[in-house]
């Protein structure tokens, strides 16, 4: 068994531990559920761009997907949230197929082009002539299935799947050709690896978590407007928190979101009225004095971060 | 056996405490709410929130508010934090409020986007949500079966143009053009408006939606005027309205009727914003402090005396969200007068029996079992030029008349 | 008199003001190949100059063009130096200069709110002599035609500075080989901190003329527009500035068009349509096609 | 001549890039055991040459048949998986990875034999660098981290461009040693380079390039011999 996968089991329990015990001293179930939220999307982004290094802007556009495609399967087939929270990372894994020629594009265009798939995806969903099926810029209202604790636990569940999705792809023969990949796609394919297939799969992976996560979202909150979930700062928050925390590492994205997300609350607390200033200065000044992330403090120090 | 005399034990503690707690007043009564300190919503909402800080101050000011659960004044403790106009972070904050900062007042931040996110928290744990701008219909569907919240400001956006459908018909107008920005707000409004000007026999000759991020209408206003409308509505925030009034002073185009909801909510923002020639003849409705309810007010200042403590404690110039904040403590105060008992349920019990038959700054306070305004309709007025400069003025319907309405409205020089 | 024909035309005024908008931001990605997050403050930052130029001295909104070209550059130059060095000692400046600058957003927009207030504000579109001006039959705004005027003059200025300078030279040599510029003695950091001066002046010469274009403005107003900025410079693919002026013709065209004939996907089919550009051109519509060696 | 089937056959291979026609019909073919060098100036469609047969790109016309079967519409992998390769004339490491990462990703994904990356590292002799990163490596020894992750797919045709360029002269013989060597062993190679004292150590058969055409095919001493050759190199 590599190492990565010892020390992914122990950051697994370490989260597992933290987020079941918690809740006892902590009352603020909600700011909890948006640190996980945040912390799996935060894994979900660094597959695909931690892993193979295509960053996509519009990465909300999958938490999205996800929140609607729950939503749906709740209003229309009145499926239980649980199947529904399937469903939605299954709407968030079909938009990631219809965007797989986004990949012939490279570095700032897929971005872009990627940001530009969740504002059309965004418009569309808000649209009053589908008032019918997304109920358009009148929002989601599901009050019958609301349940807090259901969608707390689904969400651990959701974050504990992308941390052994992680470690596991990090570990594998699979993480290696992903790296590969990011190095070096030409190189990738003369060593025999088929760059298309597994780019897709990790892209449809990524996808996959952030639907999961939006439709838990959605279940969770119960009210939303498409803004609500599809709002630029959710997508542009998890890369923040990714490339504070490392990226193409496990740990990364689990301290950065801890240290960013948490500071953020701590700020809106203490002081709600500088809040933004704040907020701005510090980023700014971790980027300049800190500029390779906090994994790179570790890893100066020779220690391996999983 | 012994884990029956146990659970006995625990239950009777507990109700001990609790009965205990009840009898024991708080020294403070803690009012939690949000206000959005930056972006989109920013504008409205730290006004509003100002309305009900002036609140607080003034009944601290007194020695608090007199809750009858404890026959006894109590100083309030305004716990506020900032959402940024983020849902996300609101809905975090909301629920910080409850569980943590335990308040026993809970104020939702401006607008429907930001009061969703709290309506199922303040449901869950059974605190009543006074909710002062969420006018979105569906947060009071009687099949919710929610007692948990009281929309303390204006009615439900769906009922907002019934009165501007039947001025138009009084009108004479035929032809209407309907122009909406896609969010709940505006597209409920537009939506009333179509089916009640149908119902009246008028035709909606344009009807349809730009995305609310729209800020160029010029293209738009040529493709209206195509319809030859006699009547044009846009409904949309404020940064809508005062691009359409920009566009439209601006495009050389004419139409009879010109009707903006947003003067009636910020008229001093949306003046500024334009300049006055734009503005001149425009229709939109009337809300306070354009209507200014003095005589009729029977529970805290009349409108007159609330803008001079107001503006003399240091405010800036009120407008509706301002009274909207204040008028929601003026509600909170009387909920807490009237309450027998220091618990939300009671409070909830107390407002249903007062409503109807309390008239504030802000107008008639009623709602119905869901807990919508169902108080007052709004009037439609109009911006007419005064010797003291432009004044948005009811016009319709008669009884609230304050001005004679200028139908068509005059060509721009 | 055709409502398309009014699209077309309305479009090509909006689509100058816009390729105003998006210059700077591709100058800067072209030049240092940096993010900036922070190009729609820049432009709110130059829309309040605009402001309080016309509401506190009563001066036609014209006179903040001078003004504001010389302070913003002036803000430029020493923003280089603290930013913009230190960012490219890193693994991965292009990506991290995505976060810096969004906390460089952050605090120019809570800074505004405390100096300008929330409030929307704009300035009435009659300080351009409020008459509408008959272009090919048609009536358009004059606050539209001056700002696709003066828009047209930037970048026409940009272009002259970049095609017939030296030091544009050494700045298109620094966009198309940053090793090379180097190893041929170009002062980098000189040029560059010229080129991130020229860039945020020509947001705020933008700004300017935003009360007109969006109606109103406000301290939250910048990312929206930074978004609408990079559809617009990928469009005309990066790095290349009369690619720009393509693409801001392109979004302002699909705009307008959409408005009237779609009104309810206007602001949807731009970002389709960039779409759909790239994935035929896959580095933009005057990007140089790029072996996939 | 070798008896056996040819491994490779290329004929009338066409690719060109917009206006620009890079090979225009070239034809040769390949047998197992045999070393063929490939010259021409600058911009004769050399490396085009080994791009379209590696798979970077697919050709505009013409056929690649490798152990008789077509495969010019099989994608880069695919190929490398039936046991073509290749070295980049500029290397292309993996250079956030381990020198030994480098050549595991080779070794794990060709498929099929199970091949020791670490034996490969002590045969191209870079066994001691094995946990450095790639990155940290000087030129020629990327060159050779290149031609061990080419190896380790265990590959029946090489294609090797200019190798050569920027290797010392010991270098250059034993690399000239290791190449031959390779084909004794049964592989096939096709050596692009530029360097024709390095080209005659290796090899004696010769394909002379220019502007996407077969300029000159057969032995090296009578490539030196032909004007049109001479003119090729020296005119252009």
């Amino acid at each position: 068994m590599p190492k990565t996968w010892r020390s992914t089991a122990v950051i697994v329990a370490i989260t597992l531990l933290t987020f079941v015990f918690v809740p006892y001293i902590y009352n603020n179930q909600f700011l909890l559920f948006n640190m996980m939220m945040y912390m799996a999307l935060a894994l979900g982004l660094n597959i695909i761009y931690g892993y193979t290094g295509y960053l996509p802007f519009g990465y909300v556009g999958f938490f999205g997907a996800g929140a609607y495609g729950g939503a749906l399967a709740i209003t229309f087939l009145h499926w239980s949230p649980y199947l529904a929270v399937i469903v939605g990372g299954g709407a968030a894994v079909l938009v990631g197929m219809i965007l797989i020629p986004l990949f012939r594009l490279s570095g700032a265009y897929f971005s872009i082009a990627n940001l530009a798939a969740a504002e059309a995806l965004y418009y569309i969903v808000a649209n009053p002539h589908l008032e019918s099926i997304t109920q358009g810029p009148y929002g989601i209202s599901l009050p019958q299935v609301y349940d807090p604790n259901g969608a707390y636990w689904t969400m651990l569940f959701i974050l504990l799947f992308a941390l052994v999705l992680s470690g596991f792809i990090r570990g594998s023969r699979f993480g290696l050709a992903l790296a590969a990949i990011r190095e070096n796609p030409l190189s990738a394919s003369m060593s025999g690896v088929n760059v298309v297939k597994l780019r897709s799969i990790s892209w449809l992976l990524s996808a996959l978590v952030a639907g999961l996560a939006g439709a838990t979202f959605g279940w969770y909150i119960s009210v939303f407007y498409p803004e609500t979930v599809f709002g630029l700062g959710i997508g542009v928050f998890t890369i923040v928190f990714v490339l504070f925390g490392g990226i193409g590492t496990v740990l990364g994205p689990i301290v950065g979101t801890l240290i960013l997300y948490g500071a953020y609350n701590y700020i809106g607390i203490s002081t709600p009225q500088y809040f933004q200033l704040v907020y701005g200065l510090i980023i700014v000044l971790l980027v300049l004095f800190l500029p390779n992330g906090l994994v790179s403090l570790a890893k100066r120090r020779g220690i391996d971060v999983p | 056996m012994i884990r029956k005399t146990l659970l006995l034990m625990i239950l009777g503690v507990s109700s001990l405490i609790f009965s205990l707690g009840a009898w024991a007043a708080p020294s403070v009564i803690k009012i939690g709410t949000l206000y959005a300190g930056s972006g989109n919503f920013s504008q409205a909402s730290t006004r509003q929130y100002a309305g009900l800080q002036f609140w607080a101050d003034q009944v601290n000011a007194k020695g608090g508010v007199y809750v009858k659960a404890y026959g006894k004044r109590i100083p309030v403790k305004l716990i506020a934090y900032n959402d940024q106009s983020s849902t996300t972070l609101a809905a975090s904050l909301y629920n910080r409020l409850i569980t943590q900062d335990r308040v026993h007042i809970l104020i939702a931040d401006y607008g429907s986007v930001l009061t969703s996110v709290a309506i199922p928290l303040a449901r869950e744990h059974r605190i009543l949500l006074f909710d002062e701008t969420g006018t979105s219909g569906k947060f009071f569907r009687p099949a919710d079966k929610n007692r948990y919240i009281v929309l303390t400001g204006l009615p439900t956006s769906s009922e907002w143009p019934k009165v501007l459908a039947n001025f138009m018909r009084k009108l004479g107008i035929q032809r209407v053009a309907i122009l909406y920005a896609a969010n709940d707000w505006s597209g409920s409004q537009a939506n009333t408006l179509k089916s009640t000007l149908k119902k009246l026999g008028a035709d909606v000759v344009f009807f349809e939606s730009v995305p609310d991020s729209t800020s160029s209408y010029s293209t738009i206003l040529h493709r209206i005027a195509e319809a030859k409308p006699e009547a044009v509505a846009e409904f949309g925030y404020s940064n809508n309205d005062v691009a359409f009034l920009q566009d439209y002073a601006s495009s050389g185009l004419y139409f009879p009727m010109l009707f903006v909801p947003n003067p009636a909510l910020h008229f001093e923002v949306v003046r500024k914003a334009v300049g006055n020639a734009a503005m001149r003849y425009v229709y939109s409705y009337v809300a306070p402090p354009l209507i200014r309810y003095n005589r009729e007010v029977t529970h805290g200042p009349t409108l007159d005396a609330f803008e001079a403590a107001y503006t003399k404690s240091g405010g800036r110039n009120i407008d509706l969200s301002t009274v909207a904040g204040y008028n929601t403590g003026l509600i909170v105060q009387h909920a807490l007068a009237k309450a027998a008992k220091y618990t939300q349920e009671s409070m909830r019990t107390a407002i249903d029996a007062f409503s109807g038959k309390i008239f504030t700054l802000d107008g008639l306070f009623k709602v119905n079992h869901e807990g919508a305004q169902i108080g007052e309709s709004l009037p439609v007025g109009q911006i007419l030029p005064t010797p003291s400069g432009l004044k948005l003025q009811a016009v319709f319907p008669v009884e609230s008349a304050a001005a004679k309405y200028v139908y068509p409205q005059p060509r721009k020089p | 008199m055709s409502l398309f024909e009014y699209a077309v035309l309305a479009g090509l005024f909006y689509g100058l003001y816009f390729a105003l908008v998006g210059v700077g931001l591709n100058l800067i990605f072209g030049v240092m190949r940096i993010i900036n997050l922070a190009h729609g403050d820049f432009l709110m930052l130059g829309a309040y100059g605009a402001f309080y130029i016309y509401h506190l001295l009563g001066w036609n909104p014209l006179w903040a063009i001078p003004i504001e070209l010389v302070v913003f550059l002036g803000l430029g130059l020493p923003l280089y130096y603290l930013l913009v060095p230190r960012l490219q000692k890193s693994g991965d400046p292009e990506m991290l200069s995505f976060i810096l600058f969004f906390g460089l957003s952050q605090v120019i927009e809570a800074l505004a709110v405390f100096a300008f207030g929330n409030d929307q504000r704009s300035i009435p579109t009659s300080v351009f002599g409020g008459a509408p001006i008959h272009i090919a039959g048609q009536i358009y705004p004059s606050s539209w035609v001056v700002s696709a005027a003066v828009a047209l003059i930037g970048i026409v200025l940009i272009y002259l500075y970049l095609y017939h300078t030296r030091a544009g030279r050494a700045t298109r040599a620094i966009m198309t080989e940053r090793s090379e510029a180097v190893v041929t003695g170009i002062s980098v950091h000189r040029v560059s901190a010229v080129a991130f001066g020229i860039g945020i002046a020509s947001a705020a010469l933008a700004g300017i003329f935003s009360p007109f274009m969006f109606g109103a403005i406000e301290p939250s107003m910048g990312l929206g527009i930074t978004v609408t900025s990079f559809v617009i410079i990928v469009i005309g693919s990066l790095g290349n500035p009369l690619g720009t002026v393509l693409g801001g013709i392109l979004y302002g065209e699909a705009l307008m068009l959409m408005q009237t004939f779609l009104t309810s996907w206007s602001e949807m089919f731009p970002y389709v349509l960039l779409i759909l550009i790239l994935l035929v051109k896959p580095s933009g519509l005057l990007g140089k096609a790029v072996r996939s060696a | 001549m070798s008896p056996e089937a040819p491994i490779l056959e290329v004929e009338g291979l066409k690719k060109h890039f917009g206006g620009l026609k890079a090979l225009d019909g070239v034809s040769f073919s390949i047998h197992p055991g045999e070393i063929l060098g490939l010259a021409g100036p600058n911009g004769s469609g050399k490396t085009t040459c080994i791009n379209a047969i590696s798979g970077v790109f697919r050709v505009d016309g013409g056929q690649i048949r490798y152990l008789g079967q077509p495969i010019q519409h099989l994608p880069a992998y695919r190929r490398v998986r039936h046991g073509i390769n290749r070295t980049f004339q500029v290397p292309r490491p993996f250079l956030g990875l381990t020198v030994l990462e480098n050549v595991m990703v080779a070794a794990t994904y060709r498929g099929g034999r199970n091949v020791n990356p670490r034996h490969i590292l002590e045969d191209i002799g870079l066994a001691e660098h094995a946990d450095r990163p790639a990155r940290s490596l000087n030129s020629s020894q990327q060159k050779m981290l290149g031609l061990a992750r080419a190896l380790a797919t265990h590959p029946r045709l090489l294609l090797v461009d200019e190798i050569g360029a920027g290797l010392n002269p010991v270098e250059l013989s034993s690399m000239a040693e290791r190449l031959r060597s390779y084909a004794e062993q049964g592989m096939a190679l096709l050596v692009v380079e530029h360097l024709m004292d390095f080209l005659d150590r290796v090899t004696d058969r010769l394909l002379v390039m220019d502007a996407g055409n077969t300029l000159f095919s057969g032995k090296l001493q009578q490539a030196t011999e032909d004007s049109r050759v001479i003119e090729a190199f020296l005119g252009g």
